[in-house]
């Protein structure tokens, strides 16, 4: 006998402990397992897109701070500027592109000190490993509070190189960070990578097909995940990444453990790029001279990073004003949740929270 | 999937979670402890010298927000005389950009940052609420010169946490 | 065990008369448990903190040790909020039942030598019917919260009493043929080893379906906080939410006093007083918990019950077994020399069964 | 280092296989015309030696004449980057095909671009606001609202 149940549909957020701030799913269950599922944004738009056309070139630096991923702000201060000065032609000086590439992996190793600290979290391990993340995490925000002088928002880098040149006490605390910082990443591997419940809970969950991972525009560690060996630092090397040796992390089966797995892996690289960094960081100037009102020539540009997330990029159009013309924000985790569906169907409601967790979205860039 | 089922890796874990027992913890007891700050915080207000100040406008200009509201009168020398100088600090988002530039060092990012108020409007500050004083002190941020006489900062990564 | 000056026998109806018997103990047993459910609340803070290196509660008094009592004076100020089209009266009467449970198992627990409330002579059996019991509570505030999470915690909560009971009452079994009796003071009498030597396997087995029937992490899975918000509580506030945490701890308090007296001699113990060595059990058995609760994520319902039933409910069987046959070959007590061939024993039926099985279904076929 | 095609180049590879469609090339910008889009994007995909496989970035500006509908395509495979233009006349109902069947990555960010700037994408499954909620009145990002 076929007992029929009738699907209900459970609205999960967008206040919801693990949907990762304000996003909301309407999810159709039978029973536990999700049969349909719909994302719903917009709950935290701030229209980045449309305030950028009111405001100058170098005060929108500010604005990519906090209205796009909050969490690794750094990177979508070098997303913009590099644009910028791909648009208007400006040489950046040698000390101030190291000094953005060290920032920028900092951030990338923050970054995923917290996403993996949270997805461990939606699956249920009661905030140990988030607690020892942030500890690794609080590390860097001293640093970037140290050159920067903010936690979250560092509005750092300008065009043309950074606002200000690190102090000195800074390259003698980052080098005892990355000193320690494989250690650590050996401790939360000693503490949950072989964890049986993880391994149940993760491996062979939300499983991302290569093929769908390219064709649903997925970036970034979702997108090497599934095995697709694609990094823009390597691919298309922006500011002075093709000086560095570094490995790109993929995974074989594109689940939840391959994206666990493939974050950890990526801070073991950024402290690799980190080190080379620091050997050769030249002196010398740390910010190009450009006109405050910077008016760069009739023309539009696509500029992207690599940033932790996936492919951050800067669609601007200029009419030759101090004010961009159309400025439009490729966010990595507002496109890789277009696959959302395709992971998320046909497993439990825990599943879903933890494949949600393995994307590792950032309300911020989503809504924009 | 070669991997051991039998709770070896919870047993890792649980160990790994002792070991943490024994360490020190990192949290900070705000109120009774202090760490020290960023030589180049920006605080939530801005630290004004009105003697330095011509009334250029380049702050006011240079802010995202236009929240920094300047009004200026022909002086008897010919120079400016700044009759007005509003900031909302409840609207400022401490970006720093007119500190940055400022071409006459007569603004500042201030050091303070516990200014919650009960009122909105009490966040407006005038004239005599932005300038300098004893409780305002110019942070460094953007004024390298200003580092040397300051404490440095506190970091987890040397262990100087615990505060005072 | 080495001779305690404290283990004199008390009689059945100490101190003196049935009705004070029943007094004494009644207040004894809910003061104890609200005492205890304090402390364990605070040692949980406290002690998962620890492990995740920060200091935790201290703010409130000496150590924050006023910490759960200031909680608790804040939660009962708060107001009281029913949900509108809530069924009232099951949405009041949850707490109660998921609560009292807690108590009635106490009433069987030997704090000292033959000092219970009622030593029944089927006690164990008796802890077994009540403490399901709460089940029903929390079933209650699912289904009257009007509330899908709160409906799908219920469903789950049903659905994992059904599971872990068998493989717990299989284990208590290999317990009672050792002793030969269902009296919890006679089972603690007899041990003069306590019963975890006998039966790793049993205890193991036992520990892991308390921590599901008190719902602990790694399976909370009724108030799993990051699936399904607070689950079973989540449209509770005020005194009904005190209530259910009540409840929670007090299960806790419950369950690890069963277990310290089942496999860890209860109120056996050199030197101290029983009643102390019965609390330090309990208090270490809560201590392996939390520990528990602060390193391992949560398990999936359906991992969760093929745990149970593929993984547990056997291993109980064979232990049951084992048991069974050591008793048959001697009866007059088991020689202390079987201690270590049970530990070897239980380590390798836990690898080999681990190796055999596997735990829940993996993606399901939606059309 | 990912290499932008230049434009002309790959029209020309594309006139071998279109009928009756032309396509203008910038220095590296390929501008088709509305109705031909999908066809063109569908060569894009397909043709060997192009195979855009990745939509990098879709999105519109206001020209106040006309909408601009932009594409940024990459080839993961090949490491190639090609920018795809339409143009996109009225401003009361434009409308351009979906790119949807191609590329899965179009889904949200059509209904972005309709969202905010009223560009009408047929075909697309799913045509919904996203950002803002329904029933919001107008298309914010457009240059003449407010």
């Amino acid at each position: 006998m076929v007992l029929r149940t009738e699907p209900f549909i459970l609205n999960m957020g967008p206040q919801h402990p693990s949907t990762h701030g304000v996003f909301r799913m309407r999810l159709t269950l039978d029973g536990e397992v999700v049969v349909d599922l719909e994302p719903v944004f917009g709950y935290l738009h701030r229209s980045m897109d449309k305030i950028s056309e009111t405001r100058t070139y170098q005060q929108i630096i500010p604005l990519t701070d906090r209205c796009l991923d909050y969490l690794a702000s750094m990177s979508n201060n070098l997303s913009y500027v590099l644009a910028v000065e791909k648009l208007a032609d400006i040489k950046v000086p040698e000390r101030a592109e190291y000094l953005r590439v060290i920032m920028a992996e900092m951030m990338r190793i923050s970054s995923h000190l917290m996403a993996v600290g949270f997805m461990l979290n939606d699956m249920g391990a009661f905030f140990t490993p988030l607690m020892y993340m942030f500890r690794e995490r609080e590390k860097l925000l001293d640093l970037f509070e140290m050159v920067s002088g903010q936690r979250l928002n560092y509005n750092y880098m300008r065009i043309g190189g950074v606002s200000q040149d690190v102090p000195e006490e800074f390259l003698p605390a980052l080098k005892r960070f990355v000193q320690e910082m494989p250690h650590f990443i050996d401790e939360y591997d000693q503490l949950l990578a072989e964890n049986e419940i993880l391994l149940a809970r993760s491996k062979g969950v939300g499983v991302l097909p290569a093929d769908l991972a390219v064709n649903s525009s997925a970036s970034g560690p979702v997108l090497r995940a599934s095995g697709v060996k694609w990094d823009i630092r390597r691919g298309d090397p922006y500011s002075i990444y093709d000086r560095f040796a570094f490995d790109i992390p993929t995974g074989t089966a594109g689940d939840v453990y391959d994206r666990y797995r493939v974050r950890i892996q990526e801070m073991r690289e950024s402290v690799r790029i980190l080190e080379q960094a620091i050997a050769q960081l030249p002196g010398g100037l740390h910010r190009a001279r450009v006109p405050y009102l910077l008016r760069p020539p009739v023309g539009e540009v696509y500029g992207r990073i690599e940033a932790p997330r996936g492919e951050l990029g800067f669609y601007l159009v200029s009419d030759g004003s101090i004010a961009p013309y159309r400025l439009h924000v490729r966010g990595p985790s507002f496109l890789n949740l277009t696959a959302l569906r395709d992971m998320v169907v046909g497993w439990k409601v825990a599943d879903v929270v933890v494949i949600l967790g393995s994307i590792d979205i950032v309300m911020g860039e989503v809504d924009r | 999937m070669p991997f051991n089922r039998y709770g070896a890796g919870i047993a890792r874990g649980m160990l790994m979670t002792l070991k943490h027992v024994f360490r020190q913890p990192i949290t900070t007891q705000y109120p009774e402890w202090r760490l020290n700050n960023s030589k180049r915080i920006r605080g939530f207000e801005l630290v004004w010298v009105p003697v330095k100040c011509t009334g250029c406008t380049t702050c006011a200009k240079a802010c995202p927000q236009g929240n920094i509201e300047i009004v200026t009168s022909r002086g008897e020398d010919n120079s400016y005389a700044v009759d007005k100088f509003e900031v909302d600090i409840g609207r400022c988002k401490s970006c720093g950009l007119c500190v940055e530039s400022c071409p006459f060092e007569a603004l500042f990012m201030s050091r303070n940052y516990e200014l919650a108020q009960y009122q909105r409007r009490k966040l407006v500050q005038g004239k005599e609420e932005v300038r300098m004083s004893d409780k305002k002190q110019p942070s460094a941020y953007c004024k390298p010169w200003l580092e040397a006489s300051m404490p440095a900062q506190s970091l987890l990564v040397n262990g100087e946490r615990r505060g005072r | 065990m080495p001779w305690n000056w404290f283990d004199r026998p008390l009689p059945a109806d100490w101190p003196g008369g049935y009705w004070w018997h029943l007094l004494v103990f009644a207040v004894f047993i809910v003061g104890l448990t609200l005492t205890m459910v304090m402390i364990f609340i605070y040692l949980e803070r406290r002690g998962v903190a620890r492990f995740q290196i920060r200091p935790g509660p201290n703010r409130c008094g000496p150590f924050g040790i006023m910490q759960p009592m200031a909680d608790a004076i804040k939660v009962l100020f708060k107001e009281d909020i029913v949900p509108d089209k809530a069924d009232g009266v099951l949405h009041w009467l949850a707490p109660v039942v998921a609560f009292f449970p807690a108590l009635l198992i106490l009433a069987v627990v030997p704090f000292h030598n033959g000092a219970a409330l009622v030593d029944l002579d089927i006690g164990i059996l008796y802890v077994i019917a009540v403490s399901s019991i709460s089940t029903l509570g929390v079933v209650m505030a699912g289904w009257s919260s009007n509330n899908k999470y709160s409906l799908i915690a219920a469903i789950r909560a049903i659905a994992q009493t059904v599971s872990y009971e068998l493989p717990m009452v299989l284990s208590i079994i290999g317990v009672i043929v050792l002793t030969g009796s269902l009296s919890l003071n006679d089972i603690v009498a007899r041990q003069s080893v306590p019963f975890i030597f006998f039966q790793p396997l049993g205890f193991l087995i036992f520990l892991i379906g308390l921590m599901a029937e008190m719902n602990r992490s790694p399976f909370d899975l009724m108030e799993a906080e990051s699936e399904i918000v607070a689950g079973f509580h989540t449209e509770y506030s005020s005194m009904k939410q005190a209530l259910f945490y009540l409840a929670e701890y007090a299960h806790a308090f419950g369950g690890a006093a069963i277990i310290s007296t089942l496999f860890l001699g209860g109120w056996k113990g050199p030197i101290l007083p029983p009643l102390v060595w019965l609390l330090l059990k309990t208090v270490l058995v809560f201590a392996i918990m939390f520990w528990a609760r602060a390193t391992l994520p949560r398990v999936r319902i359906d991992q969760f019950m093929g745990f149970l039933w593929k993984g547990l409910l056997p291993l109980a069987l064979i232990n049951l077994f084992f048991t069974a046959a050591e008793v048959l070959v001697w009866p007059d007590g088991l020689p202390l020399a079987l201690i270590p061939i049970n530990f070897v024993a239980a380590g390798f039926l836990i690898v080999v069964w681990s190796g055999l099985i596997k735990f829940g279904g993996g993606r399901v076929a939606v059309q | 280092m990912t290499t932008a095609l230049e434009a002309r180049k790959v029209a020309q590879q594309l006139a071998g296989h279109l009928h009756g469609i032309s396509c203008e090339a910038d220095k590296n910008i390929l501008w088709v015309d509305r109705e031909s889009l999908f066809s063109v994007a569908q060569l894009l995909k397909t043709l060997p030696g192009l195979e855009f496989d990745y939509l990098n970035n879709l999105t519109a500006v206001d020209r106040f004449d006309y909408f601009e509908v932009v594409y940024h395509l990459s080839s993961v495979k090949h490491n190639h980057s090609l920018v795809l233009k339409t143009k996109c006349f009225g401003r009361d109902n434009p409308s351009v095909p979906s790119v949807f069947s191609l590329w899965r990555g179009a889904d949200y960010q059509e209904r972005e671009v309709y969202d905010l700037l009223g560009v009408t994408f047929s075909g697309h499954p799913n045509l919904k606001r996203i950002l803002l909620w329904d029933g919001f009145d107008g298309h914010p990002l457009r240059r003449d609202y407010l």
